[in-house]
């Protein structure tokens, strides 16, 4: 799965791109942001108020029971602040 | 047409050649966003565009689809610029032309409240205080709101 | 800023003069008035726009002084041509600068909507039928009626 | 007094601009365009409908009863129509 972090959620991570394998448990956009939470304090800080990060799934907005995949490509960003 | 790029564009030429022998045209909206100086009370020294490359076309292509089926629009164009930019500067331009004038404000107010709230681009601001990352703003959701959509047709199914 | 030409006019050196080194500005709104190249079904081939010197300058300040009192707006700009003018050229240009979006589009279509019913043009098309005088649309009524007045503040008193 | 034509009242007339001295009893918009209307079957249909025909003294918009004086600049028009 490759996760990709725009703005701050670049900063707090430390990460701009990367590929995951999550455990099988992961089968959400919500499981998936719990997993990456218990990766380590810049995540939990980045990820501690869901309503804050969007998600897109392939490039599609999607909501925490959207289910994710292996070949998925998701996206964790903040509210947008373009135009 | 949607483009985004790190260039400048040139207003005259890009309203010119949108209506240029298109006579059916009797108005055109332009809407150019500038880089403010001042956030506040703190001047601004510069501004940092960052976009997420693949979606952000595709969401700019969409909203302009979403304009298109709305109104009855002759043409529309969609330039965002991405990037270090300074106060002053162009960041984004919208333009919709029409045979009247009223369904070419409407798309234009349509195209910039959904672009601000929906296309993923994010601005970093640098003061004399640092870096920030600008944050999303109420009032941008709520002119966004303003344009009711029918079930099932959100370009942004998650909000 | 208004002026009244028979000359056309540059859209965006018009833009760029108004906004350049005025960092307050986020955002700039434009419309363009072109001549359409049909009514209904039939063909225009060219149309004259006749108007009351002396009282059209007066008439167009006005509308613009009250579009400053009611919206922030940083900088604006009428240009409104005369004389014989053929399908896809330029008739008139309205442009609002603001720090925000929103009044910058408000003002923009207030004053396009006064224009067209105050201010004293004419225009005389020419068809392969002859030439006629447009008549006024209902429907330009009723887009300046959104612009509620308060009582003794209608730069029109008579209507 | 001066009277000025515009558009399709100029057109219906034959008249731009004329220098009038209408008798005493016109004092208001009403009464000078009464007066007009009888000077000939141009000035009569031109003026048919008032509701069709806007007044300026002086380049202001003028309503019926509004007085006009001997020196006053008085504008016939229709409706306006540009932008």
């Amino acid at each position: 799965m490759k996760l990709l972090y725009f703005a701050w959620l670049k900063t707090m991570t430390g990460v701009a791109e990367e590929e995951v394998s999550p455990p099988p448990e992961v089968t959400t956009v919500a499981t998936l942001l719990d997993w990456l939470k218990a990766r380590g304090p810049g995540f939990a800080e980045a990820l501690a108020d869901p309503a804050a990060v969007r998600i897109a799934i392939n490039q599609e907005y999607a909501r925490p029971g959207d289910p994710v995949r292996p070949d998925d490509e998701v996206a964790l960003f903040p509210p947008v602040t373009g135009g | 047409m949607i483009r985004i790029q790190t260039d400048d564009f040139d207003v005259g030429a890009e309203i010119a050649r949108l209506s240029s022998g298109r006579h059916g045209i009797g108005g055109v909206v332009a809407f150019v966003g500038l880089v403010r100086d001042m956030v506040g009370e703190r001047p601004i020294e510069a501004m940092t565009l960052e976009h997420y490359p693949g979606m952000s076309e595709k969401m700019l292509a969409r909203i302009e689809a979403e304009a298109r089926a709305r109104w009855p629009l002759e043409d529309s164009l969609i330039i965002h610029r991405v990037g270090r930019l300074e106060p002053g500067e162009r960041i984004v331009l919208v333009i919709t032309a029409s045979a009247h004038r009223q369904a070419a404000f409407e798309a234009c107010q349509f195209l910039i409240d959904w672009l601000k709230t929906r296309a993923p681009f994010w601005k970093l601001e640098e003061t004399d205080a640092g870096a920030h990352w600008v944050a999303a703003r109420a009032d941008d959701d709520a002119a966004a709101a303003r344009w009711t959509v029918p079930p099932g047709r959100d370009p942004e199914a998650a909000e």
